[in-house]
């Protein structure tokens, strides 16, 4: 599994990468359009150990953006599920706050909550959390009338109860949901810290960037890939263990 | 405190034609008995307008008092979070953990309470099913086919449990069973096309019950006929 | 040993050599000597430390003219107590074998880059103004972060800032065997004031001799940093905070920001250029970006940093 | 359900505000920080008009976008159940190049496609496709045994077939997320613009932040939310009508 | 050309015993045949196995020559955009639309197939899942409990139409209604718990057949004792 994946992410960095280069030569790009092979792995020898751990720190904040989203999530598409008015009014809410742009919203962010680990969590989360948002409605929205009605009919039927079932039924679509959504995880935790600019792989990228320097992206998103993969595997084997778990006995 | 129907007239929004027209019938308050019909006939509609979960009909349904009228059906599921067993002992009320195991016991599926629903068979599964719903607090019980797929063999056993475990409880048995309806229960409504009047007809069961010799094969016979004939 | 007062001070931009002198002062103990424990906050582009001021999550900062105007227009208590650029590092990179440039004439008919909104498009239209060059005789491009479209040539003048982004532009330039030149506003006769040291009028009022104590260590930082004697010192300590910028590029940053920052002979470093103030706040007005007759001198506080 | 939904966006919106200003007059912020009902008041009679045309526009984009986005993950999804190797690699693919902050891969991507409608649309539909992708890859990457048997077991079964049963019997969770990823596709116009274009709410927003203009910002996100809210409760509709065709009978 | 099993042996991961030790039978490769036993002995199993979607077994079934071997159970849905009449003339050859009419006509669904499957009864969804397979090509076709939840009269004219119309091919019909499989059925397989040697007894059935004389009923009555004491 683990051996596949990254396996497979390399061909596609390597397509990736071939692909600019055939750009390159076919268009005669100079070296400061797209750096030359040699420039890349200039940049690499000296930047990959630095960003390495810059990406490790991006990981770390991701995983816990990662599971701050998913409870937001959670909590969300559950009390979306609540009497009609209330309902859609928290489902309106996290739609249109959603459909901001998180550039925009950042300063307020910003001036709300200050600099730091808190801000960069909340973009983190806030940009991660709303795709298992739309999957854990439509999950928990719709009813397994076979199972439930029994608990219906004997006014056994909690929230909770009537939320485990759901879920439950669905837990093939939930997990595929919840491991695909690493990446979003990884992603916000980028863009945060690319706009609040503190720490981690994605300021290593605003200054390349500022910088012009399109070697040192090329590393970094390399690196950003492998971090990424390794996560999502460890998520998909936590994921198979879970249903295995249940489908025993 | 019988069950009385009076007068029901129902049709489905997009249907051609009355599903129920003119239907009336009473119904004890205690004892087993059947609703009989070819299949398509409307028993399951009729069911759940008992049950509340149909509406839209004219004439009127009075439970007299019958507060508790619960609706069980052979295609319904379990959760897969835990064993059969643990469901049961989770939904049944404190009181009744011993009856569960007796119910488990009697209906033959003590060998595979342990593993989880999914995993048993059709039979089993209704059985489960049943087990759940008979542990519960009801005044009605209405068993829609909830036998279906279980052996005539391990069904009658399983009645004949029911009708000696719960005396006082009225139940409402679908089965399209002939000759068992006619053995076990005691009414059984034959419920007819909306063409036919009275689209109900009730016909006097041998109502068998455990410790009880066994029913003269005449009397079955008859009983057997008449359905047949109603139907 | 008696306890070091609390100061919150929040930059422009990220660490980078227009910060040297910042994170010189409090590296080398400045701030500590003069009784302070200085938190130097790094910028960015969604950061804004006029806010901050006011919210109280910095007493000091720095910002450029505009920006203290733009919030000073809003009624924001802001004061202006040290001037960091004497020249801002604005300016245009061009490739003069593609596009020769003597005089803004030249840029008839081209493509100039500008950030829409940025401070390098009110530079710009002021450019325009002084050389009557009407909008629609140039063609102006937005500009993002990245550079291709200059690199490709659909963009001949693109804006940066002349010791930051344009020695290391200039590199690739260079490698590529292509001269390059810049166009600098200043020496067209456009004085838009830069980077510049702010705090509130609170803090003045209140606090006027931590303002004292924190502006001379600071502007003494700076001095030092930028005195050739100490540039191994200097981009040592850079390199502590920014690790992405190599140290040859280090290098050739610093010359490049001495030329821009270190004042005539006989002028204080830091000296507030009054009159650049008035050009730049009259150049604001004059594309109504603040309303005009906004009383430049009392945003300016003078005489609060050391003699030369 | 449309006046529903505006108001509640209203409701919404309105809290914002609320929040702002208590904070504004609690600390006794100047406008520059955070602006008066007058200077919003002001800025809204300036810039309401060339905004809410702004706004259209990007809504034009956005609806493009969206439309392309569902293809996108639809295609995506059905490759992804191919053959294992191959579905595993699609699917890698589609996750990694998700984890890659679309600020760090824009450079590339106006390498490749120049900037104009191109690039913008493709960004946009990047942002908006992957939450649907998620959903959609759960959805038909688990069988519904009970109604494919038949075609199995008369190999009768075409992936079109396949695709078509499975989304059937899940048309409540897709209409979930296609409507919901209605607001993605708005987002990610919207950073599509912030970053490449020069013309939409986006590219609006953008100068605003330059001149650290929050009254302008309100007004966009204002503008913004009331787009948004129309664009979803059309879609909405159109799920309802269609999912009724279907109940009908 | 007979399907035959030979000493199947069986278990499922992580159960406690064999479902299967050492079961052989063989079956016609014509006519009309039952797959009878109590709840949860193992029909549906070994129905899965000898359509190969359950492996894992010793032993060996040999299909002869029946290459296709088709499974139909009483769970099964139609998918719901279109009508049940829609998807059976799509899922019919050509050839077999008129045939197809008839089944309709015969199983007597002609009033609902034009609804969508999910609106039709239990008995209705029967049927209309059964007309679905009738319409295909095979060799074999396995009918598991596909006429569960039907009314008995109805179930017989059916199984006679399909004694009719299909002379040649065979069914293996699992069925939990004695009277109906000994009057009805040539072969009728009785599985038995493993402990019990050997697992399958074989008992010969009445095999009534349209427009012939009604079996005698002792003939019945002796099928029904001996699967009975065979069960
Ligand atoms: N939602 C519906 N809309 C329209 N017609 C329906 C709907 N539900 C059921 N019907 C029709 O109503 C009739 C009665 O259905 P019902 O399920 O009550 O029959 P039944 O007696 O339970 O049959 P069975 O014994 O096969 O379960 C059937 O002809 C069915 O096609
Ligand atoms: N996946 C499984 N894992 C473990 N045990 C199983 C599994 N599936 C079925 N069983 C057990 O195997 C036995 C046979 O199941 P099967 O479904 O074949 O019975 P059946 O004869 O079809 O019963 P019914 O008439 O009720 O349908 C049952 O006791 C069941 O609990
Ligand atoms: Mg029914
Ligand atoms: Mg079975």
């Amino acid at each position: 599994m683990l051996r596949r994946r990254i396996f497979q992410f390399f061909m596609i960095y390597a397509l990736g990468i071939a692909l600019l280069f055939a750009l390159k030569y076919a268009l005669g790009l100079s070296d400061y359009v797209v750096p030359g092979p040699a420039e890349i792995g200039r940049t690499a020898s000296v930047y990959a150990g630095p960003y390495l751990l810059a990406v490790l720190n991006t990981l770390a904040v991701a995983i816990l953006g990662h599971l701050l989203s998913i409870g937001l999530a959670t909590a969300v598409a559950i009390l979306g599920r609540l009497t009609a008015w209330v309902g859609s009014f928290i489902r309106t809410a996290a739609y249109n706050i959603q459909a901001y742009p998180i550039v925009a919203v950042a300063p307020i962010i910003f001036i709300l909550l200050g600099d730091g680990l808190g801000s960069r969590l909340l973009i983190a989360a806030m940009i991660c959390y709303f795709p298992l948002l739309l999957s854990f409605i439509g999950i928990f929205s719709e009813p397994v009338a076979e199972i439930e009605h029994f608990y219906e009919s004997t006014q056994r039927m909690t929230w909770r109860l009537q939320v485990k079932i759901r879920a439950f039924e669905n837990i093939h679509k939930i997990s595929t949901v919840v491991v695909g959504s690493a990446t979003m995880a990884m992603v916000g935790t980028i863009v945060a810290e690319f706009i609040a600019a503190t720490a981690g792989i994605g300021y290593s990228i605003r200054i390349a960037l500022y910088q012009s320097d399109l070697a040192k992206i090329l590393v970094a998103l390399f690196l950003i890939g492998v971090g990424t993969s390794l996560y999502l595997v460890s998520l998909e084997g936590l994921g198979a263990a879970l249903q295995a778990r249940f489908k025993r006995s | 405190m019988k069950l009385e129907v009076r007068q029901l007239v129902f049709r489905f929004p997009n249907a051609s034609g009355n599903l129920f027209s003119d239907l009336s019938f009473q119904l004890p308050a205690e004892g087993f008995h059947a609703l009989f019909g070819p299949s398509g006939v409307g028993k399951t509609t009729l069911a759940r307008m008992l049950t509340g979960e149909i509406r839209g009909f004219s004439g009127e349904i009075s439970l007299n008092g019958n507060r508790r009228v619960l609706y069980t059906y052979n295609l319904e599921r379990l959760p897969g979070w835990s064993s059969v067993r643990r469901h049961l002992d989770e939904t049944a009320p404190p009181a009744r953990r011993l009856q569960a195991q007796e119910l488990i016991t009697e209906f033959g599926i003590d060998g595979c309470v342990d593993s989880r629903f999914s995993r048993l068979s059709m039979g089993q599964q209704n059985r489960a099913n049943l087990v759940r719903y008979l542990l519960q607090e009801f005044d009605v019980l209405i068993m829609d086919e909830s036998l279906a797929n279980v052996d005539e063999f391990t069904r009658e056993k399983i009645i004949l449990k029911i009708k000696a475990l719960f005396p006082e409880r009225c139940f409402l048995y679908i089965s399209h069973n002939v000759a068992e309806v006619a053995r076990l229960c005691g009414r059984i409504l034959v419920l007819r096309a909306a063409s036919k009047a009275p689209q109900v007809v009730c016909v006097q069961g041998a109502d068998h019950a455990p410790e009880s010799p066994a029913p003269q094969p005449e009397r079955l016979e008859r009983a057997m006929l008449e359905i047949v004939h109603a139907a | 040993k008696e306890k070091l007062e609390d100061v919150g001070y929040r930059l422009k931009w990220l660490y980078n050599v227009s910060t040297v002198g910042d994170l010189y002062a409090d590296a080398q103990g400045y701030f500590a000597r003069n009784g302070l424990k200085v938190q130097v906050k790094p910028g960015g582009p969604e950061r804004d430390a006029l806010k901050e001021l006011e919210l109280g999550h910095a007493h000091f900062g720095v910002a450029s003219a505009d920006q203290v105007f733009r919030a000073v227009a809003k009624g924001a208590p802001i004061v202006v107590l040290a001037q960091l650029f004497q020249v801002n590092p604005l300016n245009w990179i061009y490739r003069p074998d593609r596009t020769p440039f003597t005089s803004p004439k030249d840029w008839k008919g081209k493509t100039i880059g500008v950030t829409f909104g940025g401070n390098d498009e009110t530079i710009m239209r002021a450019l325009m103004a002084r050389y009557r060059i009407a909008d629609v005789e140039v063609d102006l491009f937005s500009v993002r972060y990245d550079y291709t479209p200059f690199y490709e040539g659909r963009v001949a003048f693109w804006p940066l800032y002349l010791n930051a982004q344009a020695v290391i532009i200039g590199n690739k330039l260079a490698q590529a065997g292509e001269r390059f030149d810049f166009v600098s506003p200043d020496r067209l006769g456009v004085k838009f004031v830069a980077n510049s040291v702010v705090t509130t009028r609170q803090m003045v009022a209140n606090h006027p001799d931590t303002v004292k104590r924190f502006l001379s260590a600071l502007l003494q930082g700076w001095r030092d940093a930028l005195d050739p004697r100490n540039e191994d010192q200097a981009v040592r300590v850079l390199a502590q905070m920014d690790r992405e910028t190599p140290e040859a590029v280090v290098r050739r940053q610093l010359t490049v920001t001495r030329e821009l920052m270190l004042p005539a002979a006989g002028v204080a470093f830091g000296e507030i250029d009054v009159d650049a103030w008035k050009q730049t706040a009259e150049i604001m007005a004059a594309q109504q970006l603040i309303p005009a007759g906004l009383p430049v001198e009392s945003v300016l506080v003078t005489g609060l940093g050391p003699p030369p």
